[in-house]
């Protein structure tokens, strides 16, 4: 029981970023208007950026800006000591998978204005509709 | 300090923004701006190449530092070769696009330039870099710029299609980036070198990273529109601007391809790949599947940009079976044919383009008497079609050699029938297209007028050459053939 | 002791993600989604990624819901899923 | 679909779960991920660059490369918008408001020129008499958001936040302005060219600062090269280097932010939006 | 036999190639047209010749252009038996190219520059056939041939010729990349070398049943040959014009394909490797079916081409059956009928031709008295027609006589009956039409009608004359030509 527990607390994080990728990912492939795709896409994509941040994630550690008073001055200032500090390269990643996914979004967007503009629609079965009559 | 390595990339993506900025003072700079940011970065290239085949691998450190503290770019034969090949495509796509995009992206032509430059740093970055994550995000460029692109097209499908390769190329991006935090999370590392040393200590029966492996590989397949994965493709570029679709289809999959090739061989190593993995005859026989579906549903269809698409998904079943036959007969060809098929695909799509550019639409009904109408362009697309096929001395021909001889070595005969198959059904393909083009109007004009004495409506030069110069870089791969794969792959798979 | 917030705040997180794909307004869409943005990103604050935290309360919370509203805007509010 | 997009996702998760197994425990302080790199980074990033805050050291130096594409991710995004959506036909039917009668006027032949001024003012088709509240709350606002901004690009090196937080929140300030008066206001305050330039200049600052460290004899963005050019205080070289890029950064995502509101919220038409 | 580096086979192969340009730039001026296509036959034949002293002085020359792969290059060797196939092809093309001159001219036919291109085209993918050096440069110019065919063919851009020239490709290319490519690569894959060499490549690495598919794949797969059942594109490519039938389909094409087989029978393979297993004799069976069941079908043909095409299906089979004999005498006779049989036959299409231009008639039994109009065209036919049945004074006789004889030394009398049977066939299909168009009466025409000679322009009677004549000498002469073949094949 209590290394079930040890498990759960030990890996839930990881099983709860799976859920929330399962949800944006039938969101993407089964939602019928474009909109809710879009926001899957954008749900699929920030869970990914959890499973990053969880990786960074450490224990007893603190936020990686490294503190007290050897701020400016280089080394002479006291050593610095790696277990203190989180680990800030996933959150450098994801920085940028932000702004890619943010970038994306905003593409996707238009194209929906676009699609709309034309055929006045944005739910998948009538533009399926739209576009075998014509 | 030899920074070639860096120009290469960096010429497009300042020629970008310059040519981005000259549009606000003369629309027409963009376009030459371009011009010569592709050219500069083909020049790079070939130094690059040069440098290769005289010192080995080349590597520039990005800001200095070392890896895998820094990202680097890091160059061996194999991607010297396929930068070569990306530059020089973009190269003679942007001097035939001088006058194709006017016509189709008539208000909006710098803002498509500034794109497609930004498409082609996309495409080198990725085969450049030494660096996992920066893979991703050179992928998210091209991706995204093709999106766009796509969008310019037809109106109204096109934005449809761009839409769906959205969806589909989100989750294979995404999917890929997975696999690489799986891979981060056991290895620590992101540079291809340090993570394919420090996989070497993890026990292969490691679930982590059979799911990276897993998870990386699906997102390429997906990016390179694998048989069942390739539902995007065949809409995104039939109805996406002949400008861009002319440079899409060349380079968007062989550069995938690359990635599935550079993963499995330098990431993972072709020892985990296939000795302690066991999915090597599983994805020989999807590679099959992928060649017979794509070679029949080409069959059925009644235009001949659609066609082409599809003959498209064939290749790709080609590559990936190749790679996946597990012997160096195998990889080398399938990596021959990452070169072979850029060519044979560009000249057809040159060709295409110069078909649009005269006669607007492409349906197999208004094909007709083009031998006679503009004779230059039909013999590039017989002689690209012939490489299709698999007619000596094209280059076609040989990576088929190889390939089939590896398919022989690895006793996967199913492989070796589908490629047969395919060549006897690419075919029927273009034979039924030349009939229609050899024969048509010219049937009723059974007079004494000569040969060509019929009206020419030949496309304009600036889209000829290109394709006169593909033409002959096809037939010389072909007969270089040997060459190439001694002094470029066979080091590289070493 | 931190994974009980944590534990709370994915579950709110998971129930944003469920409500926002599957409400019938496009414009509850749109706030459910900034909702789920910004839990999302008190929950990698909790975990220490300022920077990622801050980036997300910025984009997610906030440009990307403006953008979406404008889209939902210039298309159809009303959805049959 | 829905069935199909089910067993999708369940084979996906299903991996997924699987490959859970072998990870290291959440938060594991021995893992490789946070031990590997990381260690190297944490100790070494403040003698080497003088920038307390890790997470924009090795954004802006260690993985700078990443993130000039990232900027030109962001630029990509613009363009697209402008690319897809901006449509220069001007709107068939407008609206007027005669100032002093207050009378709406629905102009539907093109021909006919009104030029707002003093007498006449363009109205948007769906037009609220302003909400005086608003306005000024929103007048008043506004300059704290953007000095605020500035202060996150400025301040990227020491505390959170960087040139791309404080380009969004700039661009969300000008957004706002757009929606609490509306676009016009906007537009006449930020032109389509301003804007355009402003996001290939942010991300030529960037490019041009990496190829000025190439100039300088060091490899591309090694702003440690870049020491003889500041006079004073060679060691924090790289962080004013980092700084330059930051600023780059913030000028681009500024920029695109409002393009790409502007173009979806008016479909490309710059005339009226929220 | 020491082997001598020159550049004389790819000059002889480029020429007719690089003449194409200047024959399109001349479209305008036919006579100038003309007089280049003379240029380059001569050259050609004048070089091709100009070779011949060093192979009979036992002799190689050997050329290799691009190393492709190790045992594979595109390379050129010419050796006896090439270079008998380049001497037939290359004299005939002169003759042929003064023929087709007429028959066009004759019948107005439209575009005539693209034809002589793709004619030039042709002969030169042939003569490099004939030199190349091991089976990949063999595939790559037999490809070519198809390819450059495919025009000629659908010359008229007709209904017709449409499908015909659709079955000929299906068939020619649909076999060479189903059958021949996976079976050479195979070979590759075994042995690491295609070279063509007297022993053949494979030292026992081949079992039984390997090397009866591998031969039914090559035989069946150079479909140009004809074995049936891959033979009925060559009466649909007769819809071409007469030149064609004549030079391509009665001498290159065909014999390219026979070539070929020859090639990889006795190089490829060697004869040790098919006694070994009888494959000799397999070959021979399926070839003495095609013979007899072809030389059946061509008595029920009326239209003169297409009893010609038949007859040409079951002769060419003559050459395989010959060299299956895996006898000297036998591969003798075989391999020396390419050359009795081409000017035999192209005699016939010749005279074909002529008569259809001269009256329009293209059917036998339209022929009737036809003889008393055209006597030299008849006198050539029979002339033709005994070459290809066999008998004296004609060079057929000589290939026929050691066909026999071989099949006696082996004491395969079955054999022998089949040679014999198929003679008396071709009897039977030959000589009625010349004896109904010396004595028979035609039936519209009045009883006591005054005869007028009306022969065909000169064009066309010279060059059916001079291979009339050439067929005789060839029964006189065959001294030269033997000994290539005794060369080539080391007999």
């Amino acid at each position: 029981m209590t290394e079930l527990l040890a498990l759960i607390v030990a890996k839930y994080n990881f099983w709860l970023y799976i859920i929330l990728m399962m949800i944006g990912l039938y969101a993407m492939i089964a939602k019928n208007n474009l909109m809710k795709k879009l926001v899957g896409m954008n749900i699929f994509q920030t869970a990914i950026i959890l499973f990053y941040v969880s990786i960074g994630y450490k224990h007893g550690a603190t936020l990686p800006i490294i503190q007290g008073d050897h701020g400016g001055h280089g080394t002479h200032g006291g050593v610095i000591h790696a277990a203190e500090y989180i680990n800030p390269l996933p959150h450098v990643l994801m920085l940028t998978a932000i702004v890619v996914s943010v970038a994306t979004f905003g593409v996707a967007m238009a194209l929906c204005v676009r699609v709309y503009r034309r055929y006045q629609t944005l739910e998948e079965d009538e533009l399926r509709i739209r576009l075998s009559e014509k | 300090m030899n920074h070639m390595p860096a120009i290469l990339v960096l010429a497009p993506l300042s020629g970008a923004f310059f040519s981005g900025l000259a549009a606000w003072i003369k629309p027409w700079l963009s376009f030459y701006i371009a011009l010569a940011a592709t050219c500069l970065s083909g020049v790079a290239a070939i130094c690059v190449l040069g440098d290769v085949m005289a010192a080995g691998t080349v590597q520039y450190r990005m800001a200095g530092w070392a890896p895998p503290m820094g990202i680097e770019l890091r160059i061996d034969p194999l991607n010297a070769m396929v930068l070569v090949l990306i530059s020089a495509i973009a190269f003679l796509n942007l001097v035939a696009s001088a006058r194709s995009v006017d016509r189709e992206i008539p208000d909006r032509a710098p803002s498509f330039y500034v794109m497609y430059q930004l498409f082609v740093v996309g495409l080198l970055g990725v085969s450049a870099t030494g660096d996992l994550f920066n893979l991703y995000v050179l992928i998210e460029i091209t991706s995204l710029t093709s999106y766009t692109m796509i969008a310019l097209g037809e109106e109204g499908r096109s934005h449809l299609a761009a839409l769906n390769y959205i969806f589909i190329g989100v989750i294979g991006a995404s999917f890929y980036l997975l696999g690489v935090g799986y891979l981060y999370i056991t290895t620590g590392s992101l540079n291809m070198q340090d993570v394919a040393v420090i996989l070497q200590q993890i026990p292969g029966s490691s679930s982590a990273v059979l799911t990276a492996f897993v998870l990386c590989i699906l997102g390429v397949w997906i990016k390179m529109a694998l048989f069942p994965l390739h539902v995007w493709l065949p809409n995104a570029y039939a109805f996406a601007p002949v400008g861009f679709a002319r440079v899409v289809a060349p380079l968007m999959t062989k550069v995938m391809v690359y990635v599935m090739v550079r993963l499995m061989v330098t990431v993972f190593g072709l020892e985990y790949v296939f000795n302690t993995l066991h999915l090597a005859d599983i994805v020989v026989w999807l590679g099959v599947i992928a060649i017979l579906a794509g070679a029949f549903m080409a069959l059925f269809q009644t235009d001949l940009r659609k066609m082409l698409t599809y003959i498209i998904v064939c290749e790709i079943g080609y590559m990936v079976g190749g790679a996946w036959l597990g012997n160096t007969l195998g990889m080398a060809g399938a990596i021959l044919h990452i070169l072979n098929d850029a060519l044979m695909t560009f000249a057809l799509f040159l060709a295409l383009g110069n078909i649009v550019y005269v006669r607007k639409q492409v349906a197999f009904s208004n094909l007709q008497g083009l031998f006679a109408a503009m004779p230059w362009t039909m013999a590039g697309l017989v002689l690209a079609a012939l490489s299709i096929i698999g007619v000596p001395p094209t280059c076609g021909f040989f990576s088929k050699w190889y390939l089939v001889l590896g398919a022989f070595e690895a006793g996967a005969y199913h492989f070796a029938a589908a490629l047969i198959i395919s060549s006897l059904v690419c075919a029927v393909l273009f034979f039924k297209v030349f009939e229609i083009c050899f024969f048509g109007p010219m049937a009723t004009s059974h007079g004494h007028h000569d040969h060509g004495g019929g009206v020419m409506t030949e496309a304009p030069v600036s889209m000829l050459v290109p394709l006169g110069l593909v033409s002959t870089a096809i037939v010389a791969a072909g007969v270089y053939a040997g060459t190439i794969v001694n002094t470029l792959i066979l080091p590289f798979l070493q | 002791m931190l994974w009980p917030i944590d534990l709370i705040v994915l579950t709110f997180v998971i129930f944003c993600a469920v409500a926002a794909i599957t409400v019938k307004d496009l414009l509850g869409t749109a706030i459910l989604f900034s909702a789920y943005s910004f839990l999302m990103c008190l929950l990698w604050a909790v975990m220490g990624a300022v920077d990622v935290a801050f980036t997300e309360a910025s984009v997610g919370a906030g440009v990307s819901t403006v953008f979406l509203v404008a889209a939902v805007f210039r298309t159809s509010r009303r959805t049959k899923d | 679909m829905k069935f199909l997009g089910f067993v999708i996702v369940c084979l996906t998760g299903g991996l997924l779960l699987y490959g859970t197994l072998d990870l290291p425990d959440w938060g594991d302080p021995a893992s490789p991920a946070s031990t590997h790199l990381s260690d190297d980074y944490i100790e070494h990033i403040l003698e080497e660059t003088r920038v307390p805050n890790l997470v924009t050291a090795v954004l802006a130096d260690y993985r700078g490369y990443d993130t000039m594409f990232e900027t030109a991710v962001v630029f990509c995004a613009g363009l697209a918008c402008f690319l897809l959506l901006r449509d220069f036909r001007p709107k068939k039917d407008r609206y007027f408001r005669h100032i002093p009668t207050g009378v709406m006027l629905h102009v539907k032949n093109p021909e006919v020129r009104i030029i707002p001024g003093n007498e006449f003012e363009h109205m948007d088709r769906e037009w609220v008499p302003s909400d005086r509240i608003i306005k000024t709350v929103c007048r008043i606002l506004i300059p704290f958001i953007q000095i605020y901004a500035l202060y996150v690009v400025a301040h990227g090196d020491f505390s959170p936040g960087g040139g791309f937080q404080g380009g969004v929140i700039f661009g969300s300030s000008l957004i706002l302005m757009a929606i609490s008066y509306n676009l016009k206001t906007l537009m006449k305050r930020v032109t389509e060219k301003f804007l355009s330039i402003f996001a290939a200049t942010g991300v030529l600052i960037y490019v041009g600062l990496g190829v000025l460290a190439m100039i300088m004899g060091g490899r591309f963005l090694d702003y440690g090269m870049l020491a003889p050019l500041v006079p004073w205080d060679p060691g924090h070289i790289r962080a004013l280097g980092m700084l330059g890029v930051e600023i780059g950064v913030g000028i681009a995502v500024m920029a695109v932010m409002v393009i790409i509101y502007v173009n979806i919220v008016s479909e490309g038409r710059h005339d009226e939006g929220l | 036999m020491e082997s001598i580096i020159s550049y004389k086979p790819l000059l002889a192969v480029l020429i007719p190639v690089l003449v194409i340009p200047v024959l399109m730039s001349s479209a305008r001026r036919p006579n100038v047209r003309e007089a280049w296509v003379f240029a380059a036959g001569f050259i050609m034949f004048a070089l091709v010749v100009s070779m011949t002293p060093v192979i009979l002085a036992g002799h190689r020359i050997e050329l290799t252009l691009f190393r492709l792969m190790p045992g594979a290059d595109i390379a050129f060797r010419v050796d006896g038996l090439g270079m008998l196939f380049a001497l037939v092809a290359s004299s005939l093309y002169i003759v042929t190219s003064l023929y087709s001159i007429g028959y066009m001219r004759g019948l107005k036919e439209h575009g005539q520059t693209r034809f002589v291109s793709f004619f030039a085209l042709a002969i030169a993918s042939t003569i490099g056939a004939a030199f190349s050096a091991n089976l990949v440069t063999l595939y790559l110019f037999y490809e070519m041939l198809s390819l450059a065919t495919y025009p000629l063919v659908a010359h008229h851009e007709d209904a017709t010729s449409r499908i015909s020239a659709r079955r000929y490709l299906t068939f020619i290319l649909g076999t060479s990349i189903g059958l021949v490519l996976p079976a050479m690569i195979y070979c590759y894959h075994v042995t690491g070398t295609l070279e063509f060499s007297t022993s053949g490549i494979f030292a026992g690495q081949l079992s039984k049943p390997g090397a009866t598919v591998l031969v039914l794949m090559f035989v069946f797969g150079f479909a140009k040959a004809g074995v049936m059942p891959f033979h009925s594109w060559l009466p649909a490519a007769m819809v071409a014009p007469t030149p064609v039938s004549a030079l391509l389909h009665a001498v290159a094409v065909v014999k390219v394909g026979v070539f070929s087989i020859v090639r990889v029978l006795t190089g490829i393979f060697g004869v040790d490797l098919l006694g070994a297993f009888h494959l000799g004799t397999l070959v021979m069976v399926i070839a003495s079916i095609t013979i007899l069941v072809s030389s059946c079908i061509a008595l029920s043909q009326d239209e003169l081409k297409r009893r010609l095409a038949f007859s040409t299906i079951s002769q060419l089979s003559y050459i395989i059956f010959g060299v299956a004999m895996l006898s000297s005498m036998g591969q003798l006779g075989g391999v020396i009928h390419i050359l009795m049989h081409a000017f035999g036959k192209i005699t016939l299409f010749f005279c074909a031709g002529a008569i259809f231009v001269a009256t329009g008639k293209k059917y036998i039994s339209q022929m009737k008295g036809l003889g008393r109009q055209m006597p030299v065209t008849f006198a050539a036919f029979f002339i033709g027609s005994l070459g290809v049945i066999g008998l004296p004074p004609t060079g057929g006789f000589y290939s026929k006589w050691h066909l026999i004889s071989g099949t006696l030394e082996a004491g395969q009398t079955v054999f022998m009956v089949v040679l014999l049977l198929s003679s008396f066939l071709n009897a039977c299909y030959f000589l009625p039409i010349v004896f109904q168009g010396f004595f028979g009466k035609p039936d519209d025409a009045p009883v006591n009608a005054p005869v007028t000679v009306r022969e065909a322009n000169l064009c066309l009677v010279v060059p059916l004359a001079i291979t009339a004549l050439a067929s005789m000498a060839l029964f006189f002469f065959p001294q030269m030509f033997v000994d290539l073949i005794v060369l080539g094949l080391n007999l």
